[in-house]
């Protein structure tokens, strides 16, 4: 195969040279355990690598470092927030929890799952870009209302919704406040501080930093209950023999992506603004998301070809070398259509015509030309084809 | 992923069409399940002298609407009405376990525009043809 | 510093070069998500990748690998057999749960957890050399007992539990049994099915695998609730991107260690005899643990030096490049003796005067002769300034 | 990990030892804490003029006792009293969080010596000295 386009970026990221090259040590020679780090040298390197990490998280976000814990991934992350605070806050006669119609599965799934175990749910509908309010938040909450868990920005759609003002509400109303920010982080400015924030979810893998480690920031006084218990790491909050080189990942991946994040968030939206200028020149086209492009994650553009099901288009795009998805990567053992498209109003049919283009930092304008080339060749040969043309087109 | 036969199929589908005035056409699944099947048929003699498809829907989908057009182009209606889904996979050298239910949809295809025929020549096509499931009963997307 | 010795593998283990090279394409080149595997080739790979983990563990352990599930470490893998047991089995009635008194923190502090919420624990005694017996769980099974778990193998004493038996014991009385393995995979050999084990835990990083990454064996028909819900990985019982790299070392490193394990066993036990014989030549010094080698870890050798504290003994072991330890990593925080150690009745002031020598593949007769010679001329200096030596000396 | 003073103290520990018919010895710690430190003085004329200890503990404890032996060595029992565990902590450049209770217990195993100074004197020592704490409590092991 030619040269692969990767423009799948929302589903993970090829990790960074740099980033791996910071990594590479901690394998076979810097194979410490922090936990050591008292006893002898190599145990100290492996603990001040991880002390450093957490430094970077804390100054990508605007905490302290005492704020970050390391975990594996962010739907550990989302889990950890929700079932921790869930059942932190049980005895205190807390049992619902807010959130929203258009988050992850690692969102989703875990409210559903404190359902059965006898949580009330308020799921949030959103507007037809799939964003809520402040307003739509302050009215869900109860006295009895344990949590408020909204995304900060959207894997599908990009939509990013207004983390400060509800937040704000939050604290007003003495409520926990967490954010899935796993699409967020690296791709948008964020700041815990300013934005009201309690626990904030991210994970490696979506900034070109490795996969398999994430991070939860958690502001002091908020005490979820921890969701893996065991020896002292991560002050007593998260157990496990940490991750070295993942978290030394982790740390540089973040510290790179927001260190040039004006630059990365430029170049992004420059290739997200052609793809979706050219995709929609495409006859029978929508736009998936919101229009107002500041409010849209910049790497992010989903559209809908009528008439066209989408993985015949991905099947196409990948015979030329250009990796794109129809959505979630982790739903897509699944054979339901995207619980967001639905969510923000798309009809089934044109649901199962979306795809989704993500642009990295290792993307160019060329990839995105030669995406919309290909977009342009294969969108009409799907339709010439399809059963269904005839009857939208 | 696919096998080499699916992606051959999917990329060169065979007998993409329509055929005006078609003897017999079936349409099987649904829009919202993501697999649309239309099948049209040209029948001479008790013979299918002409098929075309189209097909909306992933790429085994179009493969195994592609594949089954083959398997029956120029043959019985009795022969094709002896095309199974599983001869279906073999035929294309197996199909990923969740795509499975696509060649159920081409069976029920054809099956789908002979009992048009049958109907069009004024028989019942049930005790011929058996029930076909042109809603895409075999897909497993939950939807109704 | 010179050479290093690193004679602390029961804490971690430096990967081996040839995991390292089977992992590192993953973090840069082969970067896809697993879950994209149908829709274009890089997640197709990375997926392979995965499956091919999964069929090197169920190898090793003698199960199918669709009973085989990764997670981010050791202790998750205990807490989620652990607390996902308890709580698939609460609505049932079932509220009690078996363990041991030498068990890891992982699997103590997690049955503590439970504890607070409402769960019955009963911590069974064992001997002076660490272990349980098979009746004694029997003894202690009730109608309402959810899940019996017993370690394989003991990290600071290496007691090797009897696991055959005990398993035979709660099959019989329908108990679900887990045993946390963490120190025992790589290290002997497992049969899941000979041993009539339910669930087991290990962790990469303890055989020469990357840290943070770990796999639950589930057997067919044993439903704990999850842990980490969310995405359909792991067929839906453990959400989260692939640690797709982390995962192709576990399994390449599981590989490795149990291939050529009769002779790794023999090698790492002519060094622990080789260490605790003559160790056991300094005056007033006890072994702690099986003194039956043939049930004591291959790697294993825990010696109590009367009246020299532990730290102060591996801080000269580390001037000499030896790096050891007092007992549990994870532990290490605290101050507190271990309690490993207090179970089997070694007094709190022979604990303090421990020290674990843990062997691993990379070490060589030539590394057990130094470490014989620095206890040779420091545990003399440790004592001579010891308050606390002229008593016991 | 310890600070170079720390280690220099460690590996070659000043002042180690006992001193036959001290005029003071206080001991402190427990070895089910893990430390135990024992202060040997020799007291000429209101001033030290000389200290030995023994200490079984980790680095820190070793560390301590040694440094606080040379910031007491030759001086007044009044400037030997006013010995602070942050003194100590100081002059060793620091010492981890999880060992700053090391500290304590070195300003403690001065004060229980110069307690028992004073008590062979025939005087009360708590009014000069303060009370001693002699059983560790400045450790946070749990263990009583
Ligand atoms: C017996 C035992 N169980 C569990 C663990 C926890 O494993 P991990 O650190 O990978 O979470 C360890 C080691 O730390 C161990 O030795
Ligand atoms: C918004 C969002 N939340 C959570 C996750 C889960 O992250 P991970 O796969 O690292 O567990 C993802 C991506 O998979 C995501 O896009």
């Amino acid at each position: 195969m030619s040269k692969i386009i990767y423009v799948d970026n929302a589903a993970t990221t090829p990790v960074s040279k740099t980033v791996f090259e910071a990594m590479a040590p901690y394998f076979c020679e810097l194979y410490g355990n922090p936990s050591n780090a008292n006893i002898y040298d190599i145990g100290d390197t492996a603990k001040k690598a991880v002390d450093k990490a957490r430094a970077q998280v804390a100054k990508a976000i605007n905490c302290s470092p005492d704020e970050v814990y390391f975990t594996s991934c962010g739907s550990e992350s989302d889990n950890w927030a929700i079932k921790g605070t869930a059942r932190a806050l049980f005895s205190k006669g807390k049992k619902h929890i807010i959130t929203t119609a258009i988050e992850h599965h690692a969102v989703i799934n875990t409210v559903e799952a404190l359902k059965k175990d006898g949580f009330d749910i308020t799921i949030l509908p959103v507007d037809s870009e799939g964003f809520v309010t402040a307003q739509q938040v302050k009215d869900a909450i109860r006295p009895d209302t344990a949590l408020v868990t909204v995304m900060m920005a959207n894997n599908e759609i990009g939509t990013i919704e207004p983390i400060a003002e509800i937040g704000a509400v939050c604290r007003e109303a003495g409520v926990w406040f967490h954010t899935d920010a796993v699409q967020a982080a690296g791709a948008i400015p964020i700041d815990v501080k300013a934005q009201n924030v309690d626990m904030l979810s991210m994970s490696a893998h979506k900034f070109n930093g490795p996969k398999g480690v994430g991070a939860l920031y958690i502001k002091k006084g908020i005490n979820p209950q921890n969701l893996i218990d065991g020896g002292a790491q991560e002050r007593r909050h998260r157990a496990g023999t940490e991750n070295v080189a993942g978290i030394v990942g982790l740390g540089e991946a973040i510290e790179l992506a927001t260190s040039g994040l004006d630059e990365k968030m430029k170049q992004e939206a420059a290739l997200r603004n052609y793809v979706i200028e050219h995709a929609l020149a495409i006859e029978k086209t929508q736009l998936n998301g919101p229009k107002d492009m500041s409010r849209r994650l910049p790497n992010n553009a989903n559209i809908g070809f009528l008439g066209a099901e989408s993985e015949s288009i991905l099947l196409f795009l990948d015979m030329r070398g250009i990796c794109a998805s129809s959505g979630s990567a982790c739903a897509s053992s699944d054979l339901d259509p995207s619980h967001v498209l639905l969510a923000i109003g798309v009809p089934h049919a044109v649901a199962n015509c979306s795809l989704r283009i993500s642009f990295g930092v290792q993307n160019t304008m060329d990839d995105a030309k030669t995406v919309c080339e290909a977009l342009e060749e294969y969108v009409p040969e799907v339709r010439r084809r399809s059963a269904i043309w005839h009857v939208n087109g | 992923m696919y096998s080499e036969k699916v992606m051959d199929h999917f990329s060169h589908p065979r007998n993409v069409g329509e055929i005006e005035n078609a003897d017999g056409v079936g349409e099987v699944g649904n829009p919202k399940c993501g697999d649309v099947m239309k099948m049209y048929l040209k029948i001479d003699g008790g013979n299918i002298s002409d098929v075309k498809f189209k097909t909306f829907g992933c790429g085994a989908a179009v493969a195994t609407s592609s594949i089954a057009t083959e398997m029956i182009k120029g043959k019985s209606i009795e022969d094709a009405l002896k095309l199974t889904n599983r001869a279906v996979v073999e035929a294309l050298d197996g199909l990923p376990p969740v795509k499975l239910h696509c060649s159920v949809l081409a069976e029920q295809a054809v099956k789908a525009a002979l009992s048009d025929y049958y109907r069009k020549q004024g028989v019942d096509p049930e005790p011929i043809v058996g029930k076909v499931e042109d809603e895409c009963h075999a897909c497993e997307c939950g939807i109704e």
